[in-house]
């Protein structure tokens, strides 16, 4: 599965893409296991509040199932326009 | 229909032309043009915006698909920048043609509106002494509510 | 403010840049464009506009006078054509500018309601077989209770 | 006093602008002395809620009085934009 941050999540995280194999059923569960990792990755997922998700480039959330997905996106909200 | 993420400059005047001449059978016309301004500081050497390539032009694409099944639109222009711009640089425009000068300026709110907090787009500043993200702001988020 | 009363063409693209390059410090920029249609019956030919020279400047004047004391705004710019147009001619635009999206809207549409049953301009629409003046919408009207 | 007539109550008059000496004192009393005179201006102010007055270039009402003003005009609603 192919895990993308974004913004001050790739920059606290340190780099802006990872492969990770993974028996998450939930982003939730996904989360608990990047954060048991290291500490950086600790620190960026300390506030889901000021996370967002998108699982195939569609935006998400936390509770929702990873079956068959095969990109994960973290990053804070948008500021576009 | 025509959504465009670049890094380049776009003429503003040249992309509203070619949206006017491409739309004749409507009679308003409507464009939003967003220019990079330094309001917190006065200090801002730099912004860069960063975005999700692949997802962006999803989304983008989403937002000005929703727009026609909303209101009665002829054309729908979005471009968006992404890189690294200085102030008075444009950032990104969007553009409506209908019938009605109503429906025009309610789409282009609302490609605006979801643009602001929808699009994955971020922006950083970078002053003489810092760099920070841009923070999205509650008001961007509440104005969703209208649509 | 730039307000001009016109018998000429002008170029959407031109004036837009003109207007943007004049206003660097504003983030957000709105234009409106009206393009002759033919709606009603498809075969208009010629669209004749009469306005009352003098006041139409003032009545011009006046609105985007408001608009500025109203909203939070940098420049603003009112083009109006008289005389003979065509299907697909370009009647008036509106610009505004402003630090806030929402102000850049509102003022533009704002404009837009104060000029289209406050500024003294008749329409009178040629086709083959007829000259009917073009009757004031009451939604026209009730626009205006908005502001 | 100059009054100026546009649109379809140009039309209807027959000319664009007249020069008139009267002793009304309100647009109402004006327009009354105007009814009077011939057939066209009969048929062109026989609706008054069709109709809109400006006092030297302001919108006025057909109520307000005419002391120091020198140019009235006659014309239906506004069609601008």
């Amino acid at each position: 599965m192919d895990i993308l941050y974004f913004a001050w999540v790739r920059e606290r995280i340190g780099l802006p893409k990872e492969k990770i194999e993974t028996k998450a059923e939930t982003v939730s569960q996904l989360v608990h296991e990047l954060r048991a990792r290291e500490e950086r990755y600790e620190v960026a997922f300390s506030d889901l509040s000021a996370l967002r998700v998108a699982l195939d480039q569609e935006l998400s959330d936390f509770d929702a199932p990873l079956t068959g997905v095969r990109e994960v996106a973290f990053f804070p909200p948008m500021t576009g326009g | 229909m025509k959504i465009s993420v670049q890094k380049e400059p776009f003429d503003l005047g040249a992309e509203a032309n070619a949206f006017a001449d491409g739309d004749m059978s409507n009679g308003a016309i409507v464009t939003f043009t967003g220019v990079v301004r330094d309001l917190a500081h006065g200090d801002l050497d730099v912004m860069e915006i960063e975005h999700y390539p692949g997802m962006t032009e999803k989304a983008l694409n989403k937002i000005a698909s929703e727009a026609q099944e909303r209101w009665s639109l002829g054309d729908v222009l979005v471009i968006h920048r992404h890189g690294r711009l200085a102030p008075g640089d444009q950032i990104m425009m969007v553009a409506t043609a209908s019938p009605h000068r109503k429906d025009a300026f309610e789409a282009a709110e609302f490609l605006m509106d979801y643009l602001k907090s929808r699009a994955p787009f971020w922006k950083k500043e970078f002053t003489g002494k810092s760099a920070d993200w841009v923070a999205a702001k509650d008001e961007d988020e509440v104005a969703l509510n209208r649509w």
